[in-house]
């Protein structure tokens, strides 16, 4: 009962709140006057035509595809290299450099480069994405992997827990506060990078169609389908990031 | 359980900054297969330590610890209790046994050890006191062949502590276990060891030891305060 | 009174820089009261915020732009730049000698699918030889320096690329398929239109004529030097020769040929029916997404060089 | 001496560990022998050219000015709004739907936004950088805030201690990980968003130079740009992030 | 320091899944100004949860403290040591005190702690005998008018463990502070208290007191252990 309360006047607040984000882009568009501020009921009408006669969900279906892919590989690739490097100090200062490299590798040289290696390709897309979000990645975990608890450490050593029982139940659980940290961020920065991967060299796409406008200077457009990528990226956090959280966090509210 | 030999010449902690606190010097402890053994010394002293030693936790000393921990079953009962606080009591105690006896119920051990009702709980749900009995089950669930305690049955009632104390020295009897235990609480000491340790201050070493031949069923409350004065008057606990 | 500024967004190795730089040391602006300023801006989208932000009075962009934002009722201007347009560029051995043999290939395009030169290259392949290009060749949309080094490596077959790339590929022996000027004229164009122009902005417009008459004069001034082949042009282009970053001496030649040939010199008149036609011809294949919501050129675009 | 010891040792391999990056490089560039990959040599050769004659040095210093003060700005505002969404359920539930928006907003759109609302300036280009940079901040420094230690907040409170003295000596060593993660991944991304930034309205900086070069195609000195602004984040990296970092975790050290 | 009023009608912990944990029903002490009370009950019969509410750290409860705990100067010996594992001893205790006594010198109170040679070194680097006594001279170094200790004593050798007592009772005598003190130690309870507080099992309320009339001075062994028998005889314990 008090849970179900308190979920309900959750989501009540969050309706709220993104009504209270509308009502103040009204009154900025209305205040502005401007075809640079379109008004979010301007936005809706492009929305509501690109969606029944256009390309918008072929191409938000594209970019989620290469968000999905690019993201998927990422956070795998990113965990694993990054609790490594937390883990063993010699590695971290043999492949350090490296990584402060391709994290600050321009995502614009990486695409650029990648189309050239990989061909104007899918394949090079998601690669050059991946290769974008994996530094980040790595950093955040490996933050977290070097403030694990030594004690529990040393439970798991003595108890001879197996490798796949302590990365389970010792080590995700520490990790988790960075699994989310790195998983919220990362999701909005793969995106962000998708769009000027697309911009770069894919015939599709929300980052395809938004360069395509912002020529053509259609700032309605332009607004219009950033708002309907980010109305999906809400969805996923409070469709699927939150709800893991909160299984993630229980024992936190269980015992406070 | 094979003979265990513990011979710690020296381990001495040691910061980056070059700083240094040693502490243990020359100590060592054999132990006869089943036998039980407290060690007993000043705070500070370096049991820990040792026990972190024996373990294997800690190789950065000089000596040895035959046969290696490595190759032992072992059940520890840490100076805190040290649960996955995201995981249940229950839990907690399962992820800790083989696989393949994970599923084994354990309905028993929890009443004996008064966890019943707190199986489903977090750890972040219990006292002090109840978190020491998870950890105590769970030092003893899988029958190890040597059973290391420090300092078990603080934050207890005496009752509790009482109780506590018999259900492990049945799982000990029952399992045939070598074990070592730290405890402050000398007349535990004389109602549970075959022998006494005593340790020095830091750097620590053995300064005596204390063979107790009597039979545990005849070690009435009369006998262990006798002993205590004994020992007290010895001076050994100095 | 000292000089009236104008400031004209350039991009850094651009040919309106080029302009700009010769109208700057010749003096030309001075000698009409103005000072001509340039805003360096690092690309063309750069150029269209700093307009819509007002950073600048002037930037050079296309003709649909213009005709667009005029069309929305911004009382702004246009102004002929150049008439020269971009091209589908082939590597000089390839077996692809019509539009007809694009079938099958791939092609990259700059400016992606709504570009106006692709449009008109479509509807032209469809009357021309019947063939729906979008289908049947592979079109590969992307930025143009990326897709002229996939020509030159051979990873596309052709591509449809602005004009100073081409000029470029041509100093390296590509050859034209068929330029945009080419595909314009057969629907009906009579002569060179210029599709991309000075576009003035408002406040220049309303509040500034003399100054916009004299910058158009001294835009012509310049103009005319450089199309020159006497010593004096050749020096003028000596002199702005760093800003174009040739590669070589066939690249610089290449790059100067086409600037030249591109000088639009017909009357404003006739530049406007031109437009006019190829107006309609592209609201009809491009639809409202390319051109707004107006149907025909909006009046009143062209400023008037009187 | 163990430590000065381990220090040389460390910084030996670094070097090394760059060097086998830079043979890596020349390897690939004599196997691709292709204008699309220039060897580290000819890049070196473009840079000390630049840096001679080009306006290499004036670029790096306006990058590296704009990367600063939006990196500060940022870190500092995302920090205390990460931190009181972190221990504010209620604030939390009704900003967070704002914070998705912006973390979730296209780089592009808000930096176009922000030049036609502020003016073409450096006071909107930093704010595009800082408002990019804001949400990630504050995403990764909240799950910081949501997972401090109950039992040290007690204490804190029972003894009564002022709130500067908890921020500096309670909370910040707790967040310690996840300001370094921020710093790390945002400090790569202020210099990512700045160098769009600069691409779409700034006359300078290396974000400008390999726009430029870009559009001919000067592999070399897009190259030699990126490779360039890389060293500098080096340097911060190696000469004051991971020192800070040292010190905040020298009790770990101490302890273990 | 007025006095002190501790009335807990219920206490209920509840998860949010609605399940509950019900810790104290009917509690109510009240302490005289510089009385020393000790706090006696079985393991997690609700002591901490008691002593969290007397401090004001859980106001979620049924029932009244007066005065608010918030307008107190207290002393806290937490159950666990709970030292700022990034800050080094001497900072640990500094950071309690008010800023303008922070340069105060300590170092008698380090010498009376065992400390003098840990001052500058981090927790990570205490036993925990030593890391208990660093959270004991940070109770003490205020001179809070309430000085509340959850089982300030175990992790000690019985020496140790004498002399901190001593410390403590002189500090406690300096200022004058009112005491409540938890413990399973019945032998250190006759010794340090004024009155005896026994606790039921959970849900736990006070099911005796027995004031303790001996001036401290007064209190020997033998004294000692005949009030524990009685006691024990009594079956107050129970
Ligand atoms: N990491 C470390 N660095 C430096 N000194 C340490 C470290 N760990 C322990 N020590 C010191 O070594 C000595 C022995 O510590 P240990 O924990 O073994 O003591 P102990 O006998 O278990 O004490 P207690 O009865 O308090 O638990 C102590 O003085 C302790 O402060
Ligand atoms: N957050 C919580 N949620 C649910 N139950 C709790 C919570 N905290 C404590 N409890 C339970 O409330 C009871 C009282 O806990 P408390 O910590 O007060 O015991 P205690 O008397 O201090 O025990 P000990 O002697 O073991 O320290 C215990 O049964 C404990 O498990
Ligand atoms: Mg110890
Ligand atoms: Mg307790």
């Amino acid at each position: 009962m008090a849970q179900g309360h308190g979920r309900s006047l959750e989501a009540a607040m969050r309706a709220g709140s993104l009504l209270a984000l509308l009502v103040l882009w009204q009154a900025a568009a209305v205040l502005a006057a401007s075809r640079a501020l379109p008004s979010p009921a301007a936005v809706a009408q492009f929305l509501a035509a690109e969606a029944l006669h256009g390309d918008l969900l072929a191409n938000i279906g594209a970019t989620l595809r290469r968000v999905v892919m690019a993201f998927v590989v990422a956070m795998a690739v990113g965990t694993a290299i990054g609790v490594g490097l937390g883990r063993s100090p010699a590695a971290n200062t043999a492949f350090d450099p490296w990584l402060m490299a391709l994290l600050n590798a321009p995502a614009l040289v990486v695409a650029v480069l990648c189309y050239i290696w990989l061909g104007l390709g899918e394949a090079a897309a998601v690669t050059a994405v991946a290769l974008n979000k994996i530094p980040n990645v790595v950093v955040i975990l490996r933050e977290g992997a070097r403030s694990l608890d030594p004690g529990l450490e040393e439970m798991a050593r003595v108890y001879r827990f197996s490798p796949a029982t302590w990365a389970r139940h010792v080590l995700a659980p520490q990790l988790a506060p960075f699994l989310a940290a790195a998983a919220r961020s990362g999701l909005a920065l793969v995106w962000k990078i998708v769009l000027l991967v697309e911009l770069l060299g894919r015939p599709d796409g929300v980052g395809y169609a938004i360069s395509v406008y912002f020529q053509l200077f259609d700032v309605t457009a332009v607004l219009g389908y950033a708002v309907a990528f980010m109305a999906v990226m809400l969805a996923v956090e409070f469709l699927v990031l939150q709800p893991l959280e909160a299984r993630a966090r229980r024992w936190r509210l269980a015992a406070a | 359980m094979p003979r265990l030999e513990i011979d710690i010449s020296a381990k001495t902690y040691r910061r980056p900054d070059g700083t240094a606190v040693e502490a243990v010097r020359g100590l060592r402890v054999v132990l006869a297969p089943g036998e039980f053994v407290c060690l007993i010394g000043p705070s500070g002293c370096g049991k820990t330590t040792t026990l972190r030693i024996l373990l294997g936790l800690d190789r950065a000393y000089e000596g040895r610890v035959v046969p290696d921990p490595a190759t032992l079953r072992i059940g520890m009962v840490f100076q805190e209790p040290r649960l996955l606080p995201w995981r249940s009591v229950e839990e907690n105690i399962r992820l800790c046994m083989p696989r393949q006896h994970r599923a084994r119920p354990l309905d028993e051990l929890f009443a004996a050890f008064g966890l019943a009702e707190w199986r489903g709980r977090y750890p972040g749900e219990l006292s002090l006191g109840l978190a020491r009995r998870v950890s105590l089950v769970r030092a003893i669930v899988n029958g190890p062949d040597l059973l290391v305690l420090d300092e078990p049955f603080v934050s207890l009632d005496d009752r509790a502590a009482a109780e506590l104390r018999q259900a492990v020295m049945a799982a000990v009897a029952r399992h045939r276990m070598t074990v070592v235990m730290v405890t402050h609480n000398l007349r535990e000491a004389i109602e549970l060891a075959d022998r006494l340790v005593f340790l020095a201050p830091r750097p620590t070493r053995v300064i005596e030891e204390v063979a107790l031949a009597a039979a545990r069923p005849e070690r009435g409350p009369a006998w262990i305060e006798a002993q205590r004065a004994m020992l007290a008057a010895r001076g050994a606990t100095a | 009174a000292g000089a009236q500024p104008v400031r004209v967004g350039v991009l850094q190795f651009g040919t309106v820089s080029w302009e700009i730089e010769t109208i700057r040391r010749q003096g030309f602006d001075a000698a009409r009261g103005l000072e001509v300023q340039p805003v360096r801006l690092a690309s063309s989208d750069a150029a269209r915020i700093a307009f819509q932000a007002g950073a600048v009075d002037a930037i050079v962009s296309d003709l649909l732009l213009a005709a667009r934002l005029r069309a929305e009722g911004r009382a702004i201007l246009y102004a002929p730049f150049s008439a020269t347009e971009g091209a589908v560029m082939v590597p000089a051995a390839s077996p692809i000698r019509g539009v007809a043999d694009l079938a099958g290939r791939s092609i990259g395009v700059a400016g992606g699918a709504l570009d106006k030169s692709w449009l008109l290259l479509q509807a032209h392949a469809r009357r021309a030889a019947g063939i729906d290009l979008a289908g049947a060749a592979r079109p590969a949309y992307g930025a143009p320096p990326l897709l002229t080094e996939k020509l030159e490596t051979g990873e596309l077959d052709a591509a449809l690329l602005y004009w100073n790339f081409c000029a470029r590929l041509e100093a390296k022996g590509f050859r034209r398929l068929i330029g945009a000027d080419e595909l314009a004229r057969g629907f009906g164009v009579t002569g060179p239109l210029a599709l991309v122009g000075y576009v003035f902005a408002e406040p220049f417009v309303a509040g500034r004529p003399a100054a916009l008459a004299a910058f158009l004069a001294a835009s012509r001034q310049a103009k005319a030097l450089l199309a020159g082949a006497d010593a004096g042009a050749d020096a003028a282009w000596t002199a702005i020769r760093p800003l174009m970053q040739a590669e070589d001496e066939a690249a610089f030649q290449a790059l100067r040929r086409r600037f030249v040939e591109g000088i639009p010199h017909r009357p404003i008149a006739a530049e406007q029916a031109d437009a006019q036609r190829l107006y309609a011809v592209l609201a009809e294949i491009g639809g409202e997404k390319l051109v707004g919501s107006a149907r025909s050129l909006p009046p009143g675009l062209y400023a008037d060089a009187g």
